[in-house]
């Protein structure tokens, strides 16, 4: 890494898209300020996010993964995100055990109308990330 | 070119071996495999449960590197195995045995040259088995012994507290030679105790092949016999027996995409199995070895018949690890047995 | 290390042209190498050609070996490597090695009466042959070419095989009977019947889907040709061409080296593993 | 004890009566002193069935589709199957009803309790009898016997038992037709001891060890192949699909994702085990038949243990206690931990 490029985490962002990716997309017409960081990934629901597809994205080179749904009670499937917390809480707790940071992986419930939380869920991913470095030890690319 | 060793010497043997890297079986995880040599290697191991073909024929190699910007033409770049100079030590004579027949497939036809640039660089010093190494073992009934030198560049044969040392190639005595005064000159005592050790190594009862001379015929009347199906049936159709197998040799060819804007990645070799259901899938579906007895009939039939047809010999070295290791039971010395004595 | 063997040369499509639409769809394809680029072949023989980032896939060379200017492939829609194949553009850069396999004993066939029986995609791994005995139409006797589609919209090298009347016996065949249509209805089988091409100082080559060679092989034994005067291609999954990666073996023979043209005489010692 | 002609004689009967077309039990096999799982078909072959500390495999993985096809192929007339079942395997069987691959009356299960003891680690037999390789091996009481050239060997079973059966809290099979041996109180290790050890471990430790243990990995998915939860006709790491029907297209073929690579590297290796693990939670019954098998040693149960932990303290998830029980991510709880979500 030179010294003119200092270390900026990337992050693959699965968002559903009835709340947290409206939620982003409020955030970016309100014109508040967060980090580029993200990868943004509409998804029909956080339900439907795989855990292949978290690993997927660290073995291609992700710092960090973040998934966000709607809170609980809001879900356009009515309970989509209460499968994916479960389903997650495992990936989370599997990574942890295997001695990966626990940091690297991330959920969050941000509604349409919640363009500020979101904002405020990439900065503190992003400033969470920084001090860890690159994530190598998924990562296909640096053995 | 023979000599003699003191077993605590060994490292000094390996130290003055200048410019090679040095490998030898070591425990770890519970389990042996061959480890860039220690501080004090000791060659009191069981065969390890993984052969030194990767050495030659690595589970990965990547032959080149491609990059494509959309619109342009690809860029290739070649990778070639760095040129490397490694021994290793405590090879058994059924590994050693294995060597010859991967020359074989690999210089066929053409030469593969990912294969040769590893093999040119590489030297093995077996250790004789005065007592066979598992219950599995059945070199002998396939043409090998305990005490074979076939594939090895030396071989070594356990006295007790010291080696006998006998270089079988070129390299062989290079390597002798480098050890200078830590090789002592042999008398007529250790000469007679290595041939009556060899002698007694050979009157070790083995289980084995029935008649492997017999087999190629015998496997290829056997080839519609019911009871492929019937050996296989338990058959979980893993990679256990060929992954390995010192001698089994087949691979896989994949592009692996490492970014898309611009195209970046790598054609790479893998280890493939013939035990795999997709190993001969077409892409429409059709399998012409559909189920697990055909599979485990390719398997033995490569061993004992195709191999023999092609190069006049058996493919099988004897060492047991695909009896040994199989999670539930499938024994390559019963499968032939039953088959050839079927017909 | 010495030469890669593993390392395709760049070759450029020249040409396309959709032969068969629809979901076995066949494209043709012109490969052109730059300056010093480029192999002879022989009829019959295949090679690998590669999409990077895709993989690679054996194919059948279906120019004549007297074409030096570029190398034919007829490639059906399959899988992985096939479809990237329907999507190239003129111009676009593919990866080619080769040639692999063996080839038909053509110059051991001058003088003979050449019987070709095809069908579907099977036209492309004999039109070297057509196309090599063509060219050199007085070394050879009478020529007759067999080729059938499941309707006229699969047949392929359609505007070729009508440009070969005259110098060549042909005989088209859908499978079923549809409007427009004039030629035999059947299965290609049935229209070798139908003809009954004499086996006398005759060679038979086929290629088509198994099904078919198995019954044009029955017929054609049963017109009074001999397993040697019979000739077929066969196909497996191939990774290397080289015979090491072990997986296109029919008994001992690698089909990628010792294939792909057989003989029945030869073939039919050999297990049925293709 | 379990009275070994008790076993064949009701094998015998229900093949003479057509109860069951074929019995997947154990047989005397020809690998040194251990057993290999066999399907018989008629009475009279029940007299090769054994029963002893050898019959580690997990035959429930016999009875899915593909693989029971070869047993299938012998059995006329639909008639149901049988299988002779530890506790471990009787999970399984449960498990792959809940997941209905087959109805009860399908499967005919013949239980076989493990009683106070367990099957045997020839690893760890290797180690408390070096150099000795037994011809046979018996259960008796609290010990192992093995008959060798120089007599019998008596060992304490907790000595060579594996890992999975000193953790076992279901030794005498729940889900049975029939069942042979005692329920048996037990007094080994506690569950998931060794992963509490493991887990008290700091994070980069772990992630040194988990390292090493997955570099060594060869890719030759016997830890898949021997699984009965590993059924899938389609897996991440094989190189193409393997259900291909004629109606399938190119499209569906070529546009198949490559999620993991085949290369044995370490981070398509951990793809690979990780998918396994979260594939296998609240699924996994610990038979052990991964580790078992793994040629280079891998402590697959850590992963999977781990996984049927939490499925238990988090979720309050029991894999294979109940025919009834939805899968555990097809199903969720209010209470659900959810803290860890911002």
């Amino acid at each position: 890494m030179s010294e003119q490029t200092p270390y900026e985490p990337r992050i693959v962002a699965f968002l559903c898209k009835w709340c947290s990716s409206a939620g982003s997309d409020l955030a970016g017409v309100s014109r508040i300020q967060y980090p580029a960081n993200a990868t943004p990934i509409t998804v029909a629901c956080s339900g439907g996010v795989s855990p292949q597809y978290i690993l997927s994205a660290l073995r291609k080179g992700a710092d960090g993964v973040l998934v966000s749904g709607c809170h609980i009670g809001d879900c356009h499937y009515m309970e989509g995100n209460m499968h994916a917390r479960r389903k997650l809480y495992l990936v989370k707790e599997l990574l942890e055990f295997a001695g990966v940071e626990p940091e690297r992986f991330r959920m969050s419930w941000v509604s349409a109308a919640e363009g500020a939380k979101f904002a405020q869920v990439v900065r503190d991913f992003v400033e969470d990330l920084r001090p860890l470095g690159p994530q190598d030890k998924l990562n296909a690319e640096r053995p | 070119m023979e000599a003699l060793l003191d077993k605590n010497r060994l490292k000094d043997w390996i130290a003055a071996l200048d410019g090679w890297e040095a490998y030898a079986p070591a425990r770890q995880d519970g389990i042996w495999s061959y480890q860039p040599a220690g501080d004090n290697p000791e060659l009191n191991h069981p065969n390890t449960p993984q052969p030194p073909k990767g050495f030659a024929f690595p589970q990965r190699e990547i032959f080149f590197k491609f990059e494509q910007v959309k619109g342009e033409a690809p860029r290739l770049t070649a990778v070639s195995p760095a040129p490397t100079f490694r021994v290793v030590f405590g090879v058994r004579p059924c590994d050693g045995r294995a060597v010859p027949r991967m020359d074989r497939v690999f210089s066929d036809h053409v030469d593969d040259g990912y294969y040769q640039a590893r093999r040119d660089g590489l030297a093995y010093v077996g250790l004789a088995c005065n007592t066979p190494p598992s219950r599995h073992c059945f070199c002998q009934s396939v043409g090998g012994s305990p005490v074979s030198t076939d594939g090895l560049d030396v071989l070594l044969t356990d006295l007790g507290e010291r080696y006998f040392v006998a270089a079988v190639t070129d390299t062989g005595k290079a390597l002798m030679q480098a050890a200078g005064a830590l090789l002592a000159k042999p008398g007529a005592a250790e000469r007679k105790e290595v041939a009556r050790l060899h002698a007694a190594a050979v009157a070790q009862p083995q289980r084995g092949v029935n008649d492997a001379a017999a087999a190629p015929a015998k496997l290829k009347a056997g080839f519609d016999s019911p009871l492929w199906e019937e050996l296989a049936r338990a058959c979980i159709g893993c990679g256990i027996c060929t992954f390995l197998c010192p001698t089994c040799h087949c691979f896989d060819i994949n592009d692996e995409v490492t970014g898309t804007v611009p195209l970046k990645g790598s054609r790479v070799r893998t280890w493939d199995s013939c035990q795999f259901p997709d190993f001969t899938m077409h892409s429409s579906g059709h399998n012409p070895r559909d189920t697990l007895g055909s599979r485990l009939r390719q398997r033995v039939s490569h061993k004992f018949r195709y191999f023999h047809e092609n190069f006049g010999m058996h493919q099988c070295t004897g060492c047991g690890r695909c009896v040994s290791e199989c999670p539930v039971g499938i024994d390559i010395v019963r499968v032939v047995n039953e088959i050839a004595g079927s017909v | 290390m010495g030469d890669n063997i593993y390392l395709p040369q760049l070759a450029r499509v020249a040409h396309i042209k959709e032969e068969v639409a629809g979901e076995r769809a066949i494209k043709t394809f012109r490969l052109e190498f730059d300056n010093g680029g480029g192999f002879e072949h022989e009829c019959g023989q295949c090679a690998m050609l590669s999409i990077f980032g895709r993989g690679e896939s054996m194919i059948s060379i279906a120019s004549s070996p007297l074409i030096r200017d570029y190398k034919q492939f007829s490639i059906m829609r399959v899988g992985r490597v096939t479809s990237a194949f329907h999507e190239l553009a003129v111009g676009d850069v593919v990866g080619i090695r080769g040639p692999y396999g063996n080839s038909f004993p053509v110059d051991a066939w001058r003088g003979k009466n050449l019987v070709f029986i095809g069908g579907g995609c099977g036209l492309a791994p004999i039109w070297p042959v057509i196309q090599t005995a063509v060219a050199q139409r007085a070394d050879f006797r009478e020529i007759t070419v067999f080729y059938g589609g499941r309707s006229p919209r699969d047949i392929m090298y359609r505007a070729e095989l009508e440009k070969l009347r005259g110098a060549v016996d042909v005989h088209l065949s859908v499978d079923k009977a549809e409007e427009g249509w004039d030629a035999f209805c059947g299965f290609v089988p049935a229209n070798l019947m139908a003809k009954q091409p004499a086996p006398d100082n005759a060679i038979a080559i086929t290629c088509g889907p198994p099904i078919m060679i198995k019954y044009v092989i029955e017929n054609l034994r049963s017109l009074g040709f001999k397993d040697e005067q019979i000739y077929t291609t066969i196909e497996n999954k191939m990774k290397c061409g080289l015979g090491k990666c072990g997986r296109c073996n029919v008994g001992k023979d690698y089909v990628c080296v010792k294939g792909p043209v057989y003989s029945w005489a030869e073939l039919k010692e050999l297990p049925a593993e293709y | 004890m379990i009275d070994l002609n008790a076993l064949r004689t009701q094998a015998a009967d229900i093949l003479e009566t057509g109860e069951v077309g074929a019995v997947i039990g154990w047989r005397r096999g020809s690998r040194g002193m251990a057993a290999e799982p066999v399907a018989i078909v008629a009475p009279e072959e029940a007299a090769s069935l054994v029963w002893d500390p050898t019959c580690f495999h997990n035959l429930a993985l016999y009875l899915v589709e593909e693989r029971k096809k070869p047993a299938q192929r012998q059995v006329h007339g639909g008639k149901p199957i049988a299988i002779v079942a530890k506790g471990c395997d009787a999970r399984a069987v449960t498990v792959l009803l809940q997941e209905n691959h087959f109805g009860r009356d399908d499967v005919y299960v013949i239980g076989v309790s493990c009683e106070g003891t367990g099957v045997l680690d020839e690893r760890k037999l290797a180690q408390v009898l070096p150099g000795v390789e037994p011809d046979g091996a018996a259960f008796d009481g609290d010990n192992f016997v093995f008959a060798t050239s120089e007599g019998e060997r008596r060992v304490p079973a907790r000595e060579a038992m594996m890992d999975r059966c000193l953790e076992c809290r279901n030794a005498h099979p729940k889900l049975n037709n029939v069942v042979f041996g005692e329920e048996t109180p037990r007094d080994f290790d506690a569950p998931f001891a060794a992963l509490k050890r493991f887990e008290q471990r700091p994070a980069a430790e772990r992630w040194q060890f988990w390292q090493r243990q997955f570099e060594r990995c060869i890719r030759c998915f016997a830890c898949r192949s021997v699984c009965p939860m590993c059924y899938c006709d389609e897996c991440v790491v094989d190189s193409i699909n393997l259900v291909v029907t004629p109606e399938t297209t190119a499209a569906e073929k070529a546009d198949r994702v490559r999620w993991i690579e085949r290369s044995a590297s370490r981070a398509d290796n951990i793809g690979y085990h990780m998918t396994r693990a979260l594939h296998l939670a609240g699924r996994c019954v610990d038979c052990g038949e991964c580790e078992r098998v793994c040629p280079v040693n891998i402590p697959l149960r850590l992963l999977n243990n781990k996984m049927e932990r939490e499925a238990r303290e988090a979720f309050g998830y029991e894999p294979g206690a109940s025919i009834d029980l939805p899968a555990l991510v097809a199903s969720f709880r209010d209470d659900d931990p959810g803290q860890f979500i911002r």
